[in-house]
């Protein structure tokens, strides 16, 4: 079997498994669900890996295919198949969103246990994974659309998956309406890459894309911003990223899987795939890359304020995004897909950590309320200070190796690239604080109550259901949080799923180490040897001197976060009080949603009031159709006056008819 | 076969008319039925590649006028005619599973209705087709009148006023089309035989002086039925007073009758005023869209939520039929039928949930979710079909529509996308707001009842079985479309055409050089 | 003398019979009106028959009378009949249908 | 002198067409009307039409105008106010007549018709004599003839029918009462009782 | 010319047949009226009569001769007229049995005099000069006259009739004088000689021809009801016997019409190019004027007199082409507007003696649910009237707006087109309050007043009390009702036979 059957079944098994465990949702157990559901995502896994030693076995510059079924909808001129394209970047999307998705079902298998919706959670997340499949595999631009909406789909549906959570169900509806945007920002995409290349087929637009525009031509410009729209949609990048914080408000495992290692990712492959268009457009790349640094600072500066320990993440998530996005738009593309390799198994642990510690907290998220686990929760805290690591870039761990890459190539590039080198150690730095600025809060000092309850008793602390968010109480019917929640400490299921990702991201950053190996580097090359970006590559020893600032840097935030809620605790309150106004600018997340609010959403809502309640009533129902009514019904009185029942009155008229015709017949001749 | 086709509904209609109340529901179903396996057959018997009409009939109707009885199938109607049939079972069926007054009038005037839908649909001659599109009011002018919902408690029209709104309102239209109509046959007569059939006054033609005025007299019509922005002043009271069996096929089938009649006779007799008011339709589709959209998300009454975006999809669907492009107007086609595909079972859903919550006040409804699960499910793929959600036929549909618009008047393009975005809000809000969110006291959140399923389910069926092969329209549709589209474009191939600008690199690095020897 | 003096004439006294018609109120004056109307017709039949040289305005003439003579009687009889049904004879007051 | 004649009578037809519009009582427009007849019947008889002269006054200023007399005795000659309860109504009426009366003549004068203008041709002797009218009549006039002898019939029938009154409708006089419950007010003699008769009486049985 | 000897003109009895049938019936008629005996046969003497001239003018379709020196002309135009008018005439006798008119006027007088009316008809039909013409009219109008009076009791009917007599004679009296005009102006009394006397004499666009003209349409307009001539509609309809109304509503059209055609074809041809326009102006006013008028009505009797003006209106569009297709477009609309009225009216008559409100529209409140063998002909009738399909109206319609787009006449149509659009307004009003609201009937057996009093212009005057509470399942009137209804929906699905006829009475004038 080719490489491309085994892609389709790679797409095939979520699917059904999705399918099937909906069919299901009367008759079958939970186990069952969360049986199939993992089972399908790691049948994909495996034959993904089967795919890829497939490609293995052709010569490098032979390792792409396309293959499609039907033709889906291709008359007058437009042809659109049902197809895919398998080559190594597809491949790599699909190893790790396969293998991360597997250990994330894993994890909720045990983490989701008490779930009403269970059935309906293990439907949506293959669901996701399949849509995710379909767009890292799509092989023409409007299928990509469709996975691209497809996974929009499934994180508003997964998002507001406890549907009767007001802050759920709206948080659900921005994160869809906001991806919606993107997914137009993209079709206008295709229509201009239609109108100059006549073809919606990755093969043949990045087959003529160099020999129809020249370099900067404003179409291709066009089409990449077109694109970014799309990208920054997605991979919440600035100014479309306030979905994203408020998205976790869906389940933990969601968290982790969407929002931090899979589909908030898709930007940065978009970018990769179309790399030939944006070599194409400079300009384009670089607007990428500077938005791509800005969301990276901007991110992490509030991810130093944040007090809600999920949302704090998926800042951190976003500012790591950025180094991806920054990565792939200057050309480095190995380096970026490397990190988002790193980062899916990095920020995944924390999530699952996070999730377990929020179980415990009964659901509480904020880490003023928290402190003490690493006492209470050995094996979370353990697994969480691995991710932290990872994330902070400490070194000779995953994170080290993947975001050092990005920006030593960003210094051997030169140029004006060197402020992604400074500006990204800046970033770094915050990184490490922020990291470690939880870690510590969290997992150090006295327990607090729930920790204490679960020291002595070694049961996870209960509170009435309540949502963080609004603080309202839960309507419970619909399940989670519910009765039970589960820690890590108490489910094999999570255990294992953690410990394999703590493991990676310890040690996944090895495959790649300069002047080492570059297995990555190696196994993408081919579909980025057509880029002459992808020609530039730092020396081992820039690289090495790249990785001991990284280091440095990463251990200097370690030391500053240690100082600060460690050594001097009253300290941030200090800075706090003494920055107060850079304070809340920070905390209230420099504005973004209110300034949508003010620009987008208020005047949208008042044009419909508008047309609602002025223009409908006085326009349409009043001018229009009142008018006529109106003017008919005057001359009918009029009409009705003269017929005023006196005989006279008629021979009048009727004389004056006489008169006026004879009249007529008279002057018309004359 | 054709005539079977058209006039099986009104027999069965004419017999129910004595049958006892309980079993007139089910002989009605079985006539729709019997409508719909017609209509498959003879979708079956239809040759896909050919563009010109197939199994016509064509007799000699009122020899004095030149009036002929003649009806044909083309890929421009085929489908529209199967989708009448399949939401008339639906509807019919429907209403079977509920109790009506007066039974044997009600089903009656529902197939008569369907009979006379089918007609503007399979009409080849243009009188014909005004006949029928005239026809199709009288129908539901009762059936919305005797048989709607009476607003006046809440400072609305009875049904009686509603309705009477409507029809001058869509009357206006028509019978200035019917003049027009008469006038284009006698004008293009050139004083010899006069005809009413189309393909026969395509042929002689139309001076472009006289097109400039029929024109508007058609579109009018067209305009008013769609409803189109500013002629929708009926629709509202309309959709409010209809009760909703009804308004699932009058919403689902009648509109596209509107866009259906721009492809089937404006495109083909009058080019040249096509080509030339194209504007001024896109501006009035573009207006519909974005004004629909912009209704839709801010009403709180569930049925013109739905009202209102369909105005916004017809709105598309025209501005697909005005960009004067093959793509575009097979995406119209394809929209057309997914519109009622997908509007039909919504307003099945709204009835089911009015039947629920006793209220059509969407802020008063939610969370319903949680004890229909199948419903919720349903609902949801319809919703997201809706609002075009890609991998839906409806996305391919505007995708299409808003190609052709993008590659013929790219600011309309970009415009119109804008109401993409404010469809998947208001579809969304109308999801959630019903079947999310908490639950409010009073609301009965049940499952959907086994006959009510049985009813909704084959249409979600097709919804999701053109999204997998949306082509199935699209490729049938095609060759009739470019007949007509070419009759405006002056039958120019209309596939893409590289942008002049483009050039080879060399070429471009030439220029360059000669640029520097020129400083 | 001229045809069109008697022409002019019978317009002359045409519009004074319909002057009587709008003004006056008695249902029997309005009919003797009507026959100052009939009358100056004759006077144009007569005159114009004269005029053509044929007598087919005469004859037209003579029926025009018989005609005038029928309306008479008929309006006299509803006269009659009003004024036995006790209503009053004038035209202003009989307006029960109108609008 | 025929000039003269013509005058005379002119003048005797318009002072009669006059007095007949403003006589104030019925009686006195009658009288007019006849000496209006008369006059016109000189006219006629200018015209060289001699049998219509004489029908004119046989007919007219005989039988029709007594029979006007014996109704106007019959139902009583009520003066009629002189002013005009109905606004602007003699103004209109004075105006557009007036106009009628200047398209007519205008008509006339500006007629390219030369005959107009001539005493008209020379007629044979006994034009316009009872023997020409009476084979007109008989010829070319038969069927407006005979239809005219009808409709003397028809407009007989028609007096008896609406004057005649069968005793038993008396009563119902009193109907007019509740009839007009809704229009202007009226004189009314006989009480306002509602005949019950008229309610139960049941139709199309035999008298 | 005169005094030679007498030459008995050449009568063609065959020819006239028709005439004198009716004419022996009139008397016949009248005769059985004197006896108590015989007297109840009148209705089916009248009947009989009717038949036997139906059937005499049948045995004559095709042959257009003229007759009697040429004062008449029998051809398909003529016969077709006169057959809508006996059919008229033959319902009307159906709507009046058990009629307190008929009582009121003595059942002999009251049918002779119907039939007078028929045989003025007959003789218009076929006028071929201006006295047959003249004299024909009168014998149309003063039976009418006659007969609105013939409800003695009720003072609208009166009213109506002197209202009629009035400006009815003052419109004949105009008319009479354009005649003469006419006359003057080609010395000759014949269609024929006047239209070959405009041009020897070279009377084209000549005033004294015009004036005449003018006149003369004054007068035609008046019979034909078109505005500003149509004041006398509303008030007569309403105060008329209903049965009356129903036949003035019809016949005296199709009549006038006949002779308007004739006379402005034939007689006027040559002058097409001066009336075309005027008379086009005139339609237009009537079509506004009458479906204005309609609106705010609720007595049916009435709404239907103002709907008439308006279909006048669209009627005269047929003459303003003077084309072939126009007068056959007429000649179509005429028939198809004989059964929607005859539906409507048979209801209206039904309802006016089962119910206290007279011809008022409460009176068809709840009819749906109530009778629907009379809903069904009301509602046919009056979506006929609006020109909606599958009825003959629509075809009406279509027909005439085709004649009138041919002779360049388009903005008339779209006149037509908005006309009929503005009507729907208060046809539907009347279908609504059949189907669309509860009956009132229970609320109001106490009498007319109980809610409230009734509108002035309501013809609901308590002489209308109900006289008959079975009325409406009468077989005398549900049958014309369901007749006239069925017929009305088959003509507007296969209208060939129709068209073919309308064809025939269009080609006898060309």
């Amino acid at each position: 079997m080719s490489a491309t059957a085994w892609a389709w079944l790679v797409l095939l098994f979520p699917l059904a498994g999705s399918i099937l465990i909906a069919l299901g949702f009367r008759r079958t157990s939970w186990r069952f669900a969360g049986i199939v559901g993992t089972g399908a995502i790691a049948l994909a896994f495996l034959c993904g890996i089967v795919a890829l030693i497939n490609l293995l076995g052709e010569s490098p510059d032979a390792r792409h295919h396309a293959s499609s079924l039907w033709e889906y909808a291709s008359v007058a001129g437009l042809q659109i198949k049902l197809g895919i394209y398998v080559d190594p970047l597809s491949v790599f999307m699909v190893l790790v969103v396969t293998g991360v998705s597997t250990l994330i079902h894993l994890y909720s298998f045990g983490y989701m246990q008490s779930d009403a919706g269970y059935h309906r959670f293990f439907s949506y997340l293959n669901f996701f994974v399949f849509s995710m499949l379909l767009l890292v595999l799509a092989g023409n631009f409007v299928l990509l659309i469709v996975g691209w909406a497809f996974v929009g789909f499934a994180s508003y549906a997964l998002i507001s998956f406890w549907y009767r959570r007001t802050t759920a169900t709206r948080a659900g509806m921005k994160a869809f309406v906001i991806n919606v945007v993107g997914d137009i920002g993209l079709v206008l995409a295709a229509f201009l890459i239609f109108q100059h290349l006549g073809t919606f087929e990755y093969t043949e637009v990045f087959a003529k894309a160099p020999h129809v525009f020249h370099a900067n031509q404003w179409s291709v410009t066009a089409i990449c911003l077109l694109l970014l729209v799309g990208a920054f949609a997605k991979s919440a990048q600035l100014p479309l990223h306030t979905w994203l914080p408020d998205a976790m408000e869906g389940l933990t495992p969601v968290s982790s899987l969407i929002h931090a290692a899979t589909m908030v990712t898709a930007g940065v492959y978009l970018i990769a795939r179309t790399h030939v268009l944006f070599v194409l457009a400079p300009t384009a790349a670089d607007i990428a890359a500077f938005v791509g640094l800005a969301t990276l600072l901007v991110a992490a500066s509030i991810a130093l304020v944040m007090t809600d320990l999920k949302r704090a993440i998926a800042y951190s998530t976003m500012s790591q995004i950025g180094y991806m996005v920054v990565g792939v738009s200057i050309g480095a593309y190995s380096a970026g897909m490397f990190h988002l390799m790193t980062h899916a198994f990095f920020k995944a642990l924390l999530f699952m950590a996070a999730g377990s510690i929020i179980a415990a907290m009964a659901n509480e998220q904020n880490i003023d309320k928290m402190s003490g686990f690493g006492k209470a929760m050995r094996f979370t805290s353990v697994t969480m200070l691995c991710g932290g690591l990872a994330l902070a870039a400490f070194p000779f761990t995953s994170g080290f190796f993947s975001k050092d890459e990005i920006l030593a190539y960003a210094s051997a590039r030169g140029g004006m690239y060197l402020i992604f080198t400074i500006l990204g150690y800046f970033g770094a730095l915050l990184t490490a604080i922020y990291t470690f600025r939880l870690i510590f809060r969290v997992l150090r000092g006295e327990p607090c109550a729930e920790a204490q309850e679960l020291i002595d008793t070694g049961h996870v602390h209960h509170a009435a259901p309540f949502n963080p968010a609004s603080g309202e109480a839960e309507d419970t019917d619909i399940g989670f949080p519910g009765a039970e929640h589960h820690i890590a400490e108490q489910s094999p299921p999570m255990k294992v799923a953690m410990g394999i990702l703590a493991f990676l991201a310890l040690f996944a950053g090895f495959i790649q180490v300069p002047g080492v190996d570059k297995a990555i580097t190696n196994f993408l090359s081919p579909v980025f040897s057509d880029s002459p970006l992808a020609a530039i590559e730092p020396s081992t020893g820039a690289a090495w001197f790249g990785l001991l600032i990284g280091g440095l840097v990463s251990l200097a935030g370690i030391g500053i976060a240690y100082w600060l809620y460690v050594a001097s605790p009253a300290t941030p309150r200090r800075l706090q009080e003494r920055f107060a106004a850079v304070h809340t600018f920070l905390y209230n997340k420099w504005y973004f949603d209110e300034a949508i609010d003010i620009l987008v959403v208020r005047p949208a809502l008042a044009v419909g009031r508008f047309a609602n309640r002025v223009f409908e009533r006085y326009v349409i129902d009043g001018a229009i159709t009142g008018g006529a009514e109106e003017t008919i019904g005057r001359a009918g009185a009029i009409v009705r006056t003269f017929q005023n029942g006196i005989v006279r009155t008629y021979g009048l008229f009727l004389v004056f008819g006489a008169v006026g015709l004879a009249l007529y017949f008279l002057i018309q001749q004359s | 076969m054709i005539n079977a086709l058209l006039w099986v509904p009104l027999a069965f209609g004419v017999v129910g008319l004595f049958l006892p109340k309980r079993a007139v529901g089910w002989w009605a179903t079985a006539g729709a039925l019997a409508t719909l396996v017609i209509g498959v057959i003879m979708a079956f018997g239809f040759d896909n590649g050919a563009a010109g009409l197939q199994d016509t009939v064509n007799t000699t109707w009122i020899s004095g006028l030149g009036v002929n009885y003649s009806l044909g199938i083309d890929g421009l109607n085929l489908f529209l005619v199967l989708l009448t049939a399949l939401l008339w079972v639906g509807g019919i069926a429907f209403a079977a599973f509920r109790e009506q007054e007066r039974p044997q009038l009600f089903f009656f005037l529902m197939l008569a209705a369907e009979t006379a839908t089918l007609g503007s649909f399979l009409s080849q001659d243009l009188l014909l087709f005004v006949l029928f599109f005239d026809l199709m009011l009288v129908p539901f002018y009762f059936l919305f009148g005797a048989w709607g919902v009476d607003r006046s408690a809440e400072g609305g029209p009875t049904p009686a006023q509603a309705t009477l709104k409507m029809m001058i309102y869509t009357l206006i239209g028509s019978l200035l089309m019917l003049v027009g109509a008469i006038a284009t046959a006698i004008i293009s007569a050139h004083g010899g035989h006069l005809t009413f059939s189309i393909e026969a006054i395509q042929h002689q033609g139309v001076p472009l002086g006289s097109q400039r005025w029929i024109f508007w007299f058609f579109a009018a019509a067209f305009l008013v039925k769609m409803p189109a922005f500013l002629v929708h002043g009926w629709m509202p009271d309309a959709y409010r007073a209809a009760p909703l069996p009804v308004l699932v096929v009058f919403s689902g089938v009648l509109a596209k009758v509107g866009a259906y009649g721009f492809l089937r006779v404006v495109l083909p007799l009058f080019p040249q005023a096509t080509a030339q008011f194209q504007t001024v339709i896109l501006l009035v589709a573009l207006a519909s869209i974005l004004y629909g959209s912009v209704m839709a998300f801010t009403q709180t009454n569930v049925r013109l939520i739905a009202g209102y975006s369909s105005v916004a999809q017809l709105g598309f669907i025209t501005a697909g039929i005005f960009a004067l492009r093959a793509d575009g107007s097979d995406g119209a086609v394809l929209q057309m039928v997914n519109h009622g595909l997908v509007v039909a079972p919504l307003f099945i859903i709204v009835a089911i949930l009015v039947e629920r919550t006793g209220t059509e006040d969407l802020r008063s409804m939610g969370g319903m979710a949680m004890r229909a699960p199948v419903l919720a499910a349903l609902f949801l793929i319809v919703a997201l079909a809706t609002l075009a959600m890609p991998g839906s036929a409806n996305f391919i549909g505007e995708f299409y529509i808003l190609n052709g618009l993008f590659q013929s008047k790219i600011v309309f393009a970009f415009i119109a996308i804008s109401g993409v975005a404010m469809s998947a809000y208001y579809a969304l809000r109308l999801y959630q707001g019903t079947m999310h969110n908490r639950k409010p006291d009073g609301v009965a959140s049940r499952e959907i009842s086994l006959r009510d399923g049985i009813v909704l389910a084959p249409l979600v069926l097709c919804i999701l079985g053109l999204a997998l092969y949306p082509q199935l329209i699209l490729h049938r549709a095609d060759p009739s479309v470019q007949q007509s589209v070419s009759a405006v474009t002056g039958g120019e191939q209309l596939t893409s055409t590289i942008h002049q600008s483009d050039r080879q690199p060399g070429e471009f690095e030439e220029d360059q050089i000669q640029v520097q020897v020129i400083r | 003398m001229n045809i069109d003096w008697y022409i002019v004439l019978s317009a002359l006294l045409f519009t004074i019979g319909a002057i009587g018609i709008l003004v006056r109120r008695s249902p029997m004056v309005i009919l003797l009106c009507l026959e100052l109307m009939l009358n100056a017709a004759n006077l144009a039949l007569v005159a114009f028959s004269r005029e053509v040289g044929n007598g087919q305005g005469q004859v037209f003439a003579l029926v025009v009378m018989v005609i005038a003579a029928c309306e008479v009687v008929v309006g006299l009889g509803l006269i009659v009949a009003i004024f036995r049904r006790k209503l009053p004879l004038d035209v202003d007051d009989l307006r029960e249908l109108r609008g | 002198m025929e000039a003269v004649i013509f005058f005379i009578a002119a003048i005797g037809a318009v002072v009669g067409a006059i007095g007949v519009v403003a006589a104030r009582n019925p009686f006195y427009s009658v009288l007019a009307l006849i000496s209006h007849l008369f006059s016109l019947a000189v006219l006629f008889l200018l015209l060289t039409s001699a049998f219509v002269a004489a029908a004119q006054v046989v007919v007219y200023a005989g039988a029709v105008m007594v029979l006007y007399v014996f109704v106007v005795a019959y139902v009583g000659s009520a003066q009629e106010p002189t002013w005009d309860p109905v606004p602007g109504q003699r103004l209109f009426a004075g105006l557009l007549a007036f106009f009628l009366f200047v398209e007519i003549s205008a008509a006339v004068l500006s007629s390219a018709l030369k005959a107009l203008s001539t005493h008209g041709p020379d007629v044979p002797a006994g034009f316009g004599y009872p023997a020409a009218i009476g084979n007109l009549l008989l010829e070319k006039f038969l069927v407006p003839f005979e239809a005219s002898s009808v409709l003397l019939l028809i407009a007989a029938v028609g007096a008896i029918v609406l004057a005649n009154r069968k005793p038993r409708s008396g009563p119902q006089a009193g109907d007019g009462v509740v009839s007009s419950g809704h229009s202007a007010p009226k004189a009314r003699p006989e009480g306002a009782t509602p005949a019950p008769a008229s309610q139960s009486e049941p139709l199309g049985a035999p008298k | 010319m005169a005094g030679e000897g007498f030459v008995a003109p050449h009568v063609d009895y065959a020819g006239i047949a028709p005439v004198i049938a009716l004419t022996v019936g009139l008397v016949v008629i009248l005769m059985s009226g004197v006896f108590p005996t015989t007297k109840r046969w009148a209705p089916g003497l009248a009947v009989l009569t009717l038949g036997a001239t139906a059937g005499l003018l049948l045995w004559h379709w095709d042959d257009n001769i003229s007759l009697v020196a040429g004062a008449l002309r029998i051809d398909d135009l003529a016969i077709s007229i006169s057959l809508i008018a006996i059919l008229s005439a033959f319902t009307t006798i159906l709507l009046s049995v058990r009629e307190r008119a008929a009582e009121e006027a003595g059942q002999g007088e009251y049918y002779a005099l119907l039939i007078g009316s028929v045989l003025g008809m007959v003789l218009l039909a076929e006028a071929q000069n201006l006295v047959t013409f003249f004299v024909a009219i009168e014998t149309l109008s003063i039976p009418l006259y006659i007969l609105c009076a013939t409800n003695l009791r009720r003072e609208g009917s009166l009213e109506s009739g002197l209202k009629y007599l009035i400006v009815g004679s003052l419109g004949s009296a105009t008319l009479l004088y354009g005649m003469a005009f006419i006359y003057g102006g080609t010395g000759s009394t014949d269609f024929a000689g006047i239209a070959h006397g405009i041009e020897v004499k070279g009377m084209l666009h000549d005033p004294l021809i015009l004036i005449g003209i003018a006149l003369a349409s004054v007068g035609l307009a008046f019979k034909t009801s078109i505005a500003p001539f149509h004041q006398w509609t509303p008030d007569v309809y309403q105060g008329a016997p209903t049965p009356i109304t129903s036949f003035m509503a019809v016949a005296t059209k199709a009549a006038a019409f006949a002779v308007f055609v004739r006379f402005f074809v034939v007689a006027l041809g040559p002058e097409t190019g001066d009336w075309q326009t005027g008379l086009a102006i005139l339609a237009a006013i009537s079509i506004v004027v009458g479906n204005v008028g309609a609106l705010a009505q609720s007595s049916l009797k009435r709404l239907l007199g103002y709907s008439g003006v308006a279909q006048a209106g669209y009627m005269l569009g047929g003459i303003v082409v003077a084309s072939e297709k126009g007068v056959s477009s007429l000649v179509f609309y005429l028939a198809a507007y004989l059964f929607m009225n005859l539906a409507a009216f048979a209801v209206v008559v039904a309802r006016e003696r089962e119910t206290p409100f007279g011809d008022d529209i409460r009176g068809v409140r709840g009819l749906g649910a109530e009778r629907p063998a009379l809903a069904w002909p009301l509602t046919i009738s009056m979506l006929a009237l609006a020109g909606l399909p599958a009825t003959a109206g629509f075809i009406g319609k279509l027909y005439l707006i085709e004649a009138l787009v041919e002779g360049s006449f388009t903005w008339l149509a779209v006149f037509i087109a908005v006309g009929t659009m503005i009507s729907l307004a208060y046809y539907l009003r009347v279908i609504a309050a059949m189907w669309m609201s509860p009956g009132e009937t229970a609320t109001a057996t106490g009498a007319a007043g109980a809610p409230g009093p009734a509108p002035i212009i309501s013809g609901a005057s308590p002489e209308a009390d109900p006289v008959d509470p079975q009325a409406g399942g009468r077989w005398y009137l549900v049958a014309p009702a369901v007749l006239a209804a069925g017929i009305t929906v088959f003509l507007g699905v296969i209208p060939q036979p129709l068209v073919d006829f309308a064809t025939h009475a269009g080609a006898s004038l060309f």
